[in-house]
């Protein structure tokens, strides 16, 4: 009897299959968590597809189609994001966008290679907005894969020009989680400063357990102790904002060096107490000189969605460079599509914005924006406190470009 | 010097909060045998409630309310859930409370937003109370050192010298024999659980702005709590109040070392460079917990103070 | 003895027939069921989520081999899951490496057979874990797979050379010699893979509970005091039943690896071990096929709610307390108990009660949804507005608050009016 | 000389300062009914709890035909020959009463630990099984859920499963206690056919049964033994008189009747 009831619920799922593609429009599964923890992350990131689409719409699509972005829930969970791919495929999707957390981008890599490989004229474009493991553009580099975000060493790159011109920073101490990102960040700190800034003193480099510290002030006093005048940090989330705060209320008063301190959430936790200290190393942000054309679109996003702020600027790169490409080749085809992609060269909002042949990695100007009270035109998160940069703050893309190990291979 | 002035009294600090956090549950575990999974999401409740108190009106009045309505919360929830539950055993409550942290956990979303909400220190206690070696110390920290020590004293004080809080030791103890004495069992029960639920409560109107408030923060703080109950032991505030200060303390110093595993073990031959050796004590301090947890259960099952096996 | 007994002890044990219907038969038409699905062509989508359902089900059920069977609840099984597909991972890379490279004992390994070392790493984890694990139940069992969980999650992040990092280790199926004509690349035929493991799994794990050692754990849950007494060694029973259970998560790990080819630290974290628990409780731990139920439901829940609704952990929870609250026999039971209710003699007066019940409920889970909808939208203020059926319900509006309260009300009057009449009847 | 079944010298336990079993000396011979009659706390339980490997003795020793058994292991006195029933009922409540005797045979049969074999299969297992049941005569309940049986039917299954293991020493913890007289007769005939030629030490409250199935009986009292002998000679011992007053005392004078 209990077996008759999963045959019949068995039955009813095969029988609830999907709709087919439809001819006249373009699909992109965006594959990113819409609930639970990291639920507001990937919402805002939805948004901004979705706003993107929208843009592009309404001036006719791409190549006569229209755009349409298929929100598809994975929890951040790797395995889950093979079934809601699978599911994407099933509806016809040719493109899928995705961007937190490296583990989900390992997976998706892996799967978008094989289907493609086992697929053929079916293949499918990976556009990745935010998974910022190098190993994606360099071991790991595929052909359908492009990322539109600087990758964590590159990242790393542009943090190290940027102390180049700040003579006052004499001891830097780097703290972050302990697992490969981390790892990542703080080997890269490290070869970076002593190729760029060799008279700095790396009073510090520490790694702490990935999410599970509830107060930070000893490690924040072992730093103030250390006479840091910055911290370099790839923490995000709680163990970056618990830092932030803990740093704050010890009185630390130097440059805090983040990756994500533009994150959302993270404003309001860190408050007001941390204007002038936190630093995130970004593509845009919302304070940046803009032309009326990209100032209309921000407002545009903001007063669409109204709870959110404009942070992933790099989704609306990735669906002007996708429509350009699909211009350029003529054909909604991915293959095609990736083809015109490599190399592709454009004037952004912000600047030259560059996508490598050799392993599909974006390059844009980054700015060191700093959180701060003043010069704040858009705030963030209904706060008066924004991120703002000045003109030392702009790193060139070209100067972010870090040599690369991929061995591209391409399908004829 | 300065590693160990600092490390002690972050320790301190950070243990007392621990036992704010626990002592409701050791309670709560000793008396009914419920491993309360929940008990960290009343902490978060606690936070929540005294954010949109003190947002409303003033930190000091969240102080003394929120703890309250997280109490009546507790003890609805032992009046119309527990009670329902505990003729399937102590697994089914186990398993009750692991889904009602679950659902708050998921309520709390919905009414706050699932992201962080900006629940600050009053403004009264947000100065630098003294500084050093260079660093400030914040004046709220050592607010929350008193809160702590004060609530330690109120329970001394209602444990040994009211008639409900002597029963209340008669149950922790022997937990069958208070029926047996003529008490209403299931209120005592109820009360125990809403009072238990109030302190965590409490704990959290100090802890959320002293830490951070968002959902994530019963996750964070649950499995922590069980450590301190079951190292503590059974049956004993003063278990559970070592046991906190033991983690606390453990969790401060152990970050405070550098040392590598190579450099404990190279004399075996452990390189710097090997997977294991690069791992810092440091870097372990937060693990230590569990570490402590698990040998505790083999070694010493009835924790450092209990008077019986788990 | 006399002829008697003989006879006696030949009419005790179930007759053929009743060992046909009662074990052979579900087993079959469970088999039979897993064979006839792919002729109703299922889409690929369906195919990864019965594959998927197969993990789940092998996985659900040798947790339950430990909380059902053997009364002991734990916090960490998908240690075990996670370390027996990790093994396959590496298995399977080493016969992608051995098949373009030197050859060896590898190249020869189908990667049909993971599975099975899947089994043997997850039953060596829990040798060495149960070693002090199993000496007590109850909760302090429950707390230490609870801290030897969080140290191996934390381990997850830290040792990359294993566990690969945060992006995992990644393998190719399609490589090694091939069995049964199955190159495994596309879906449909990994569903083959996955039928016959899972089939394989479930057949003997329900053997394992007709063993003397499967029946001697069930003799332990219920009295380990006087397991001693008939000359059994409670904590032995634990640790041997710990290592089975232990094997056949790591064989669920195993099919996992060739279904996904990733294996990431999440793994091992505690989201599945929470997860796993649920399957099982929510299925029904009392019933052999319990588990299996809950496997389906929650794997179309996870994979497939969420496309509907953004609140389906909300959902959920709901699910998962009202079982523990109402139906400790989980969905299983509740099947159970309308099966035997159609063949009991008041059979008009149950189905009376039951249409009453399933009212009530009902009425309460459009007034619960309805009020999570409309809450959810309200709490992400992207002035989303609800509007089922054609419906506009926004949060303001007095409609949508009659819609909430008036069945939520209702329901749970009628809910409280079935009960009351029950305990009448019953007193 | 034949090995006694069971062998105590100067046993003694303690709990903290309290001394329960203050130095208790017992040869039981094989074959013999002994058993243990004494005023409540004298420490019946405790000697017995001693004796099956609840717990552990502070001194003295306990042979099992000749072999030191105190301070082992409850289960591994179990397979040298020991086997016990419990007070209240101590049975598997959620198999049914085949099972409950099934489990108590199967380690006494070698399948120990066996995860190859299937117990439906055990073609012995079952007949040893049937056996027993027909022994204490609940084979008409056999697939009743061994929760659901009446009180006097779940003292017999304790029973039952007391003796399923095969073994030639048995203890009986008051097994009669809380039946009706008719209910008494039924378990005392029982308990004489069911463990016909074995080694059989029994606490029992009811001294018609004590009487009645003793060959020999000792009082024990306030932790030790004050008297040991056939029950005439006990019946007249003034020390036994002594220790037993009132009511209990008449209870003696009335079954010497």
């Amino acid at each position: 009897m209990k077996l008759v009831k999963s045959a019949a619920l068995a039955a009813a799922m095969a029988f609830a299959s999907m709709s087919g593609a439809s001819a006249d429009t373009l699909k992109i599964a965006f594959i990113d968590p819409l609930s639970g923890p990291f639920g507001p992350s990937g919402q805002s990131g939805l948004n901004e597809w979705t706003y993107a689409a929208a843009q592009v719409n309404a001036k006719g699509g791409i190549q006569g189609k229209q755009v349409e972005v298929i929100g598809l829930d994975n929890k951040v969970n790797p395995k889950e994001s093979l079934i809601q791919f699978q599911k994407a495929i099933d509806q016809g999707v040719r493109f899928i966008a995705q961007g937190n957390g490296s583990s989900v981008a390992s997976a998706l890599v892996d799967a978008v290679e094989k289907h493609n490989k086992r697929n053929p004229g079916d293949e499918v474009l990976y556009l990745n907005y935010a998974a910022v493991d190098p190993v994606f553009t360099n071991d790991r580099c595929s052909f359908w894969h492009f990322r539109f975000d600087a990758d964590a060493d590159m990242k790393m790159e542009a943090v190290t020009d940027w102390i180049k011109g700040q003579e006052q920073i004499k001891k830097v101490y780097i703290i972050g989680q302990d697992y490969s990102f981390g790892k990542a960040v703080a080997a890269a700190a490290v070869k970076n400063l002593t190729a760029k800034r060799p008279d700095i003193e790396i009073v510090g480099n520490e790694l702490h357990p990935l999410g599970k510290v509830k107060d930070f002030t000893p490690y924040v006093q072992k730093i103030i102790s250390s006479g840091a005048d910055a911290i370099i940090t790839g923490n995000w989330g709680a163990d970056m904002v618990l830092l932030i705060k803990s740093a704050m209320d010890s009185g630390f008063k130097g440059e805090i060096l983040t990756y994500y301190g533009g994150s959302k959430g993270a404003a309001v936790a860190m408050g007001e107490s941390a204007t002038g200290h936190v630093k995130a190393i970004v593509e845009h942000n919302t304070n940046l000189p803009m032309s009326d054309a990209h100032a209309a679109y921000v407002d545009g996003y903001e007063a669409e969605y109204s709870e959110d702020d404009y942070y992933y600027h790099r989704i609306s790169n990735a669906m002007k460079m996708l429509a350009m490409a699909a211009d350029k080749a003529g054909s909604t085809e991915p293959k095609a599509i990736a083809f015109a992609l490599e190399g592709m060269t454009w004037e952004g909002p912000t600047g030259t914005i560059t996508m490598r042949a050799d392993n599909h990695q974006i390059l844009q100007p980054m700015f060191m924006s700093t959180f701060s009270k003043d010069g704040v035109t858009r705030g963030v998160e209904d706060l008066p406190l924004g991120w703002t940069s000045g003109a030392n703050d702009r790193i060139e893309g070209e100067a972010t470009k870090t040599e690369t190990t991929c061995k591209m291979k391409r399908p004829s | 010097m300065e590693t160990i002035v600092f490390s002690l009294l972050n320790g301190v600090i950070y243990g007392l909060l621990l036992f704010m956090l626990s002592s409701g549950l050791t309670l709560i575990f000793s008396m009914m045998g419920v491993l309360n999974f929940a008990h960290a999401s009343f902490y978060m409740l606690g936070a929540y409630f005294a954010y949109t108190i003190s947002e409303a009106s003033s930190f000091w009045i969240a102080l003394i309310f929120a703890p309250i309505l997280v109490g009546l919360i507790g003890a609805a929830v032992e009046r119309w859930g527990l009670r329902t539950v505990h003729v399937n055993g102590h697994v089914a409550e186990l398993l009750f409370t692991f889904g009602l942290a679950y659902l708050i956990d998921e309520v709390v979303k919905i009414i706050w937003g699932r992201n962080a909400v900006d629940y600050r220190v009053p403004e009264l206690l947000d100065f630098p109370l003294f500084e050093l070696f260079g660093a400030q110390y914040p004046a709220y920290r050592i607010f929350t050192l008193f809160v702590a020590l004060a609530m330690l004293a109120g329970l001394w004080f209602i444990l040994n010298r009211t008639r409900a809080g002597l029963i209340i030791q008669a149950a922790l103890t022997h937990p069958h024999m208070v029926g047996h004495l003529g008490h209403n069992v299931p209120r005592i029960f109820m009360t125990v659980f809403g009072v238990g639920c109030a302190l965590a409560g409490l704990a959290g109107v100090i802890g959320g702005n002293y830490l951070v408030t968002d959902p994530a923060m019963a996750v964070q703080m649950g499995p922590i709590v069980f450590v301190v109950v079951v190292v503590g032991g059974l049956g004993s505030l003063m278990g559970a109040f070592l046991a906190a200060m033991l983690l606390g303390l453990l969790q401060t110093f152990a970050v405070a070392i550098d040392t590598r595993f190579a450099d404990i073990f190279g004399f075996l031959g452990l390189s710097e460079t090997s997977e294991v050796g690069a791992i810092s004590i440091a870097s372990l301090a937060p693990m230590l917990p569990f570490l402590l947890l698990v040998i505790i259960l083999m070694v010493r099952p009835r924790g450092l103070m209990g008077d019986r096996e788990l | 003895m006399s002829d008697q007994t003989v006879q006696n002890f030949e009419s005790l044990a179930p007759s053929a027939g009743q060992k046909f219907t009662q074990r052979v038969l579900p087993l079959a038409v469970f088999a039979l069921i897993i064979l006839i699905i792919p002729m109703f062509n299922p889409s690929n989508l369906m195919l990864t989520l019965l594959n998927v359902m197969g993990i789940n089900i092998v996985f659900a059920l040798s947790y339950n081999m430990l909380l059902g069977r053997g009364g002991l609840l734990s916090f960490g099984h998908a240690v075990y899951f996670g370390l027996g597909g990790y093994a396959a991972v590496h298995a399977m890379r080493a016969i992608e490496n051995a098949s373009y490279g030197d050859g060896g004992f590898w190249a020869s390994y189908p990667v049909f057979f993971l599975p099975v070392i899947g089994f043997g790493v997850g039953a060596l984890a829990g040798a060495i874990i149960g070693w002090p694990s199993c000496r007590r139940a109850g909760t302090p069992f429950a707390m230490i797979s609870l801290g030897v969980a969080e140290l191996i999650a934390a381990a997850g992040f830290m040792f990359g050379s294993i566990f690969g990092g945060e992006e995992g280790i990644s393998g190719d199926r399609m490589n090694g010699p091939e069995l049964f004509g199955l190159s495994l690349g596309p879906i449909n035929e990994v569903y083959w893979f996955i039928a016959f493991w899972t089939i394989l799994g479930t057949v003997g794990i329900y053997a394992f509970t007709r063993t003397p050692l499967g029946k001697m754990s069930e003799a332990t849950r219920d009295n380990p005091e006087r397991v001693e007494f008939v000359g059994y060694d409670p904590q032995r029973v634990r640790y041997l039943v710990f290592i089975f259970a232990g094997g056949f998560a790591g064989l669920a790990g195993g099919m996992a690896a060739v279904q996904y080819e990733i294996f990431t630290p999440e793994a091992v974290s505690l989201a599945p071990s929470g997860m796993v628990l649920l399957m099982a409780y929510i299925g029904g731990i009392r019933y052999f096929a319990g588990p299996i139920l809950g496997a389906v439901v929650l794997t179309y829940m996870q994979s497939m709610l969420s496309d509907y609704s953004e609140a389906w952990l909300l959902y959920l929870g709901i699910l998962f307390m009202a079982i523990v609250m109402f139906a400790p026999g989980g969905l299983a039971g509740i099947v159970a108990g309308l099966f035997n209710g159609l063949r009991a003699d008041d059979r008009s007066e149950r189905v009376s009660k039951w249409a009453i019940m399933v009212v009530g409920c009902v009425l309460a889970f459009v007034g619960l949804v309805a009020l999570v909808e409309v809450a959810i939208r309200w709490s992400n203020g992207y002035g989303e507005v609800f509007e089922p059926f054609g419906m506009h319900l926004p949060t303001a509006s007095v409609l949508t608050w009659v819609l909430i309260v008036l069945p939520l009300a209702a329901g749970f009057a009628i809910l409280r009016f079935g009960a009351t009449r029950n305990k009448e009847g019953q007193a | 000389m034949t090995v006694a079944a069971l062998s105590i010298t100067d046993l003694k336990k303690n709990f903290g300062p309290a001394e329960i079993i203050r130095g208790v000396n017992l040869e039981i011979e094989k074959g013999e009914r002994h058993a243990i009659i004494g005023p409540n706390g004298a420490g019946k339980s405790t000697l017995f709890n001693l004796i099956s490997g609840g717990y552990h003795p502070s001194s003295g020793s306990i042979k099992l035909n000749g072999a030191e058994i105190g301070g082992t292991k409850p289960f591994q006195i179990n397979r040298m020959g020991l086997s016990r029933s419990f007070q209240v009922s101590n049975i598997f409540a959620n198999m049914s009463v085949r099972e409950n005797v099934r489990c108590g045979v199967l380690y006494s049969m070698g399948y120990g630990y066996s995860f190859w074999r299937n117990v439906g299969n055990l073609k012995e297992v079952q007949r040893k099984t049937a056996e027993i049941l027909e022994r204490v005569d609940l084979l008409d309940k056999a697939n009743l859920p061994a929760a659901l049986l009446p009180y006097a039917d779940q003292r017999t299954l304790e029973i039952a499963i007391t003796i399923a293991g095969g073994a030639e020493v048995i203890l009986l913890d008051e097994p009669t206690a809380g039946m009706s007289h008719s209910e008494t007769d039924r378990a005392v005939a029982l308990i004489k056919q069911a463990t016909e030629g074995k080694t059989l030490l029994i606490v029992e409250h009811d001294m018609g049964v004590v009487f009645n199935m003793a060959d020999r009986i000792s009082v024990l009292v306030y932790g030790e033994i004050i008297a040991t002998g056939k029950p005439s000679e006990i019946r007249g011992d003034p020390k036994v008189r002594e220790a037993y007053l009132g009511d209990e005392a008449d209870a003696l004078e009335g079954d010497a009747a």
